[in-house]
């Protein structure tokens, strides 16, 4: 068994567990829960085992079926798959933990099990893949197992968000599907490192122009940017707490940073034009959303707005183009992975307890439940930067590259949205977790086991993902997937030199 | 290639119909006559397997949407007024259309692919995978891993339709409630 | 050259479809509309002047047949539209049943 | 809405049913076992399958049709083609690829050729078919108890 068959893994192993739950789950009760978990734990341990490699071996492609590129598909692991690997199913696990008690109050858990291992594979399988229409596919996979999973509920706000959702998610698959026809077309080939060469040897031309845009528009649908992002305030909120938090986590991120930064960077090439657009609509984002945040009482849609704004963090890192915007923006994609999935399983677990998202209804709760208290404590001092929590690191990274690269408008409004944040979260504190307790509140118990493991683990990740930045950690990890951007369209001879090897 | 030009603008006619007829009933059908229209159309651009398929899911899908709208309420959509409507709608069309035209001039002309990677399976594909319709080799073989997503999807969408159609999606802990 | 823009017109009938109706029904035309449009372009690309269907024969020799892979990708993608209308059409069959109405200005519960 | 009516249409088209349904799914299965050889194949033949039997359905109303397939086995047939499919796939390995063509090609034209070929078409055919019956039946289900709620 060599080492490069560890890639198909990362699809199979969750579509099989998401297959055998349909045929198991309606009889066993416990089956969905057992092998939800196992899959995503064997997924973390097989990501942790990716980055070592990936970290040994530099770039490693698998060709499906043994047909060469670009006759057939090919996986690539490489630095940038590697992290969004550990990122994605790090979150994954800890917030199936959490479902197993959470989804309690929720009838057909077995649906529940396959739709979400399901939704993994989509993720898993665009992280992977090296191949324009294959990457399409399994975005496709992501984003249908999320609609249905906004409705899980079956109540009337959840159908109707997800419909929004649906609607408007699918124009952006459309567009991306328009921008791959226009690509196939002009280099008549599918794969990401030959189609990469081409448009070096052929030179870009006006379609690659329509293209960016076409992809701009479909992938920032995706990832919720904000002239796109009309939906996320109504489909976060909706879902179960679990779905949730994988929404915000994680899927945002695979389905839209991930794809978009794979694509312009490696695959297209990157203009200054693009970089600024992409800087310029990030900051926009991170200042609108969390305008639109302040205002909010309701727990999970103020946490929904301020994923907004927290992409724009992202994107403006990124946008910057330089080593160290690219690597903040990817060090705040993973923080804010852990932070905000977290924030939105304490919002599950209050809600799970008290059975109410109005701020205003609560009030000391950290008394009655002082687990899922405390753990939003540090989720919110790490989203609103207050150090030494790892948010604190990521926008000061991204600040500090703001003004290293002369940007320092956009460094002033990355400060003041900081700022607005930190006020946001102060107010739920507040409110949910410090004030008074209400009569009402008196009778309130802390939630069971299963969550509370769940929620510590992932606090624990926040106090601890400061580390990063140091020596080792740092060169296998973030370094690493800096690099993959940094190298641009150099990729496909990086991709084809890794076939030699292999 | 005249049948072609005939057959696309029957289907931008049927697509006009059927987006502004205010019967629901009426502008689903109508995308059935556009789907027809579609399915004509890949046949004359030799693509039999697609055509075949277009069919048979166009037919679905209007036995689904049928089975949607039949029986409910008869909605007239469209408000505000007309003539502002048309006015959007055409000045964004012709907008896209004019930057499309733009960027067009770069890709091959129709009729003349470029087959960078396109010829090898139409040479070695017999060969290779052993399939005669070689558009089965490629989704069968070549790419075959597209094709388990593919069917996934579908899963997936199977999976959520059963999901939405819950009647009792929320209950208490402990309770027991019957599934179907 | 016309007919690429010709099947564009119709891509742009379908966006159009969605973005202003404001009917659940009517989005979902509009969606199906739009995929058929991306569908026909990509066959449309793959097209060869004087071209064959790319199966073989046992009677002739055939060497001018259209690019198979766009086909290939082509059926992918119709199901990929089956599956998205059909999850579509479920939810808003429910919408329906939760309202009685398919119109989207009186189902407003939500503000974005 | 009487009881008779919704158990299906009238007497002529139940019996053009009962004389078509079974040519309908025989095409189907010609499709999907042809599928390397002639236009069609697993995707087109496994909808072909699901038509009749929503044919069926149509025409007998939805005692008689999920008599003849009831819901658990589409539940069944579903999960076990994906099974299948992903088997495939993995069975692949032992000629030390994913979703490699270890069977051996055979000669063109006949109908046991290719490989893997016809194995995929006949496990999609029957994922496709129980499927898109599963989700036909579960949005006349809806319809059903939605009117008699009025």
């Amino acid at each position: 068994m060599e080492v490069v068959n560890i890639i198909p893994l990362f699809v199979v192993l969750p579509l099989a567990g998401a297959f055998l739950i349909t045929l198991a789950g309606k009889y066993l009760k416990r089956a969905p829960d057992i092998l939800t978990n196992l899959t995503t734990f064997a997924l973390l341990a097989a990501s942790i085992f990716s980055v070592r490699i990936a970290w040994q071996h530099g770039v490693l492609v698998y060709n499906v079926g043994a047909w060469q590129i670009p006759y057939g598909i090919a996986m690539v692991l490489d630095g940038l798959s590697s992290f969004m690997l550990v990122t994605v199913n790090l979150v994954a696990f800890c917030i199936s933990v959490f479902s197993i008690d959470y989804m309690k109050k929720f009838t057909s858990k077995w649906k529940f099990g396959s739709l979400f291992l399901l939704m993994l594979a989509g993720m898993n399988g665009v992280i992977i893949t090296g191949d324009l229409f294959n990457l399409f596919v399994f975005l496709e996979i992501a984003s249908v197992a999320s609609y249905a999973l906004v409705a899980f509920g079956t109540e009337k706000e959840e159908l109707e968000a997800a419909f929004k959702y649906a609607v408007m998610s699918t124009v952006g698959s459309l567009f991306i599907l328009m921008g791959i026809v226009f690509l196939y077309s002009y280099t008549s080939t599918l794969n990401m490192a030959d189609m990469a060469s081409v448009l070096i040897q052929k030179g870009g031309g006006n379609i690659t122009l329509l293209v960016s845009v076409l992809f701009i528009m479909g992938f920032g649908l995706k990832a919720a940017l904000v002239p796109f992002h009309a939906w996320l305030p109504d489909a976060h909120p909706s879902a179960p707490a679990p779905i949730s938090a994988m929404l915000s986590g994680v899927l945002i991120k695979s389905l839209g940073v991930y794809a978009i930064c794979r694509i312009f960077f490696n695959v297209i090439g990157v203009t200054p034009e693009t970089l600024s657009i992409l800087m310029f609509l990030g900051a926009l984002s991170m200042v609108i959303g969390v305008y639109l945040a302040i205002g909010q009482w309701d727990f999970k849609r103020l946490l929904a707005y301020h994923s907004i704004s927290q992409i724009g963090y992202v994107f403006l890192g990124i946008g910057l183009g330089t080593p160290l915007g690219i690597f903040a923006g990817l060090f705040h994609l993973f923080n804010h992975s852990v932070f905000k999935s977290l924030l939105f399983l304490d919002s599950g677990a209050v809600e799970y307890s008290t059975g109410t998202r109005q701020l205003k209804e609560m009030g000391g709760l950290s008394s009655r439940m002082p687990v899922t208290g405390a753990t939003s404590l540090v989720a919110s001092m790490s989203i609103a930067g207050v150090p030494p929590f790892n948010g604190f690191w990521s926008k000061l990274l991204i600040i500090v590259a703001c003004v290293q690269a002369g940007r320092y408008g956009y460094a002033f409004w990355a400060v003041l949205a900081s700022v607005m944040t930190l006020a946001s979260f102060t107010k739920v504190l507040k409110y949910a977790f410090y004030d008074r307790l209400k009569e009402a509140m008196s009778q309130v118990k802390e939630v069971p086991v299963f969550m509370k493991l769940s929620m510590s683990a992932l606090a624990v990740v926040c106090v601890l993902a400061g580390l990063l930045l140091i020596g080792g950690w740092n060169d296998a990890l973030l370094d690493r997937a800096r690099d993959v951007l940094l190298e641009g369209t150099k990729y496909a001879v990086i991709v084809f030199k890794g076939i030699d090897l292999g | 290639m005249v049948e072609l030009y005939v057959l696309l603008v029957f289907m931008i006619v049927g697509a006009v119909v059927a987006i502004e007829v205010e019967d629901l009933l009426s502008s689903v059908i109508a995308v059935g006559a556009v789907g027809l229209g579609l399915s004509i159309t890949f046949l004359t651009l030799k693509a039999p397997d697609v055509a075949i398929t277009q069919l048979v899911v166009e037919i679905l899908i209007l036995i689904i949407l049928i089975q949607a709208t039949l029986k409910r309420d008869l909605p007239f959509s469209t408000s505000g007024r007309w003539y502002l409507n048309t006015i959007i709608a055409v000045v964004f069309i012709f907008t896209f259309l004019g930057i499309a035209a733009y960027c067009f001039r770069d890709l091959p002309e129709f009729g003349y692919p470029m087959l960078r990677v396109g010829r090898e399976y139409l040479k070695e594909g017999l060969e290779r995978s052993g399939a005669v319709n070689l558009v089965a080799s490629v989704i069968l073989d070549y790419r075959a891993f597209d094709t388990l997503g593919e069917a996934t999807i579908l899963f997936t969408a199977v999976i959520g339709v059963l999901t939405v159609v819950r009647r009792i999606g929320r209950k208490k802990v402990d309770e027991e409630v019957e599934e179907d | 050259m016309t007919p690429y823009l010709l099947c564009l017109t119709l891509f742009a009938i379908g966006l159009y479809c969605v973005l202003r109706k404001r009917n659940l029904i009517k989005m979902i035309v509009g969606i199906i509309i739009a995929e058929y449009a991306v569908n026909l372009f990509f066959i449309m690309v793959a097209y060869r002047v004087q071209g064959r269907s790319p199966i073989y024969s046992p009677e002739a020799r055939i060497t001018n047949m259209v690019d198979a892979l766009p086909q290939a990708l082509v059926l992918t993608s119709i199901v990929i539209g089956l599956a998205t209308t059909a999850l579509l059409a479920a939810i808003a069959m429910r919408i329906y049943e939760k309202y009685k109405t398919f119109d989207i200005t009186k189902i407003r519960e939500l503000r974005g | 809405m009487s009881r008779e009516h919704e158990q299906g249409m009238s007497i002529i088209v139940k019996t053009i049913t009962r004389l078509t349904v079974g040519l309908i799914l025989l095409y189907g299965i010609y499709i999907v076992s042809h599928g390397h050889l002639t236009p069609g194949g697993g995707f087109a033949g496994g909808v072909i399958i699901a038509l009749s039997f929503v044919h069926l359905m149509l025409a007998y109303g939805k005692d008689i049709a999920l008599h003849k397939m009831p819901r658990a086995a589409s539940a069944f047939f579903e999960g076990t083609g994906a099974l299948m499919f992903l088997a495939i796939a993995l069975l692949g390995f032992t000629g030390g690829y994913f979703f490699l063509n270890f069977l051996p090609k055979g000669e063109p034209f006949r109908l046991f050729s290719a490989g893997i070929i016809p194995l995929c078409n006949i496990a999609i055919s029957l994922k496709v078919g129980a499927g898109l019956f599963a989700i036909f039946v579960a949005l006349t289900l809806l319809k059903v108890v939605s009117e008699k709620k009025k």
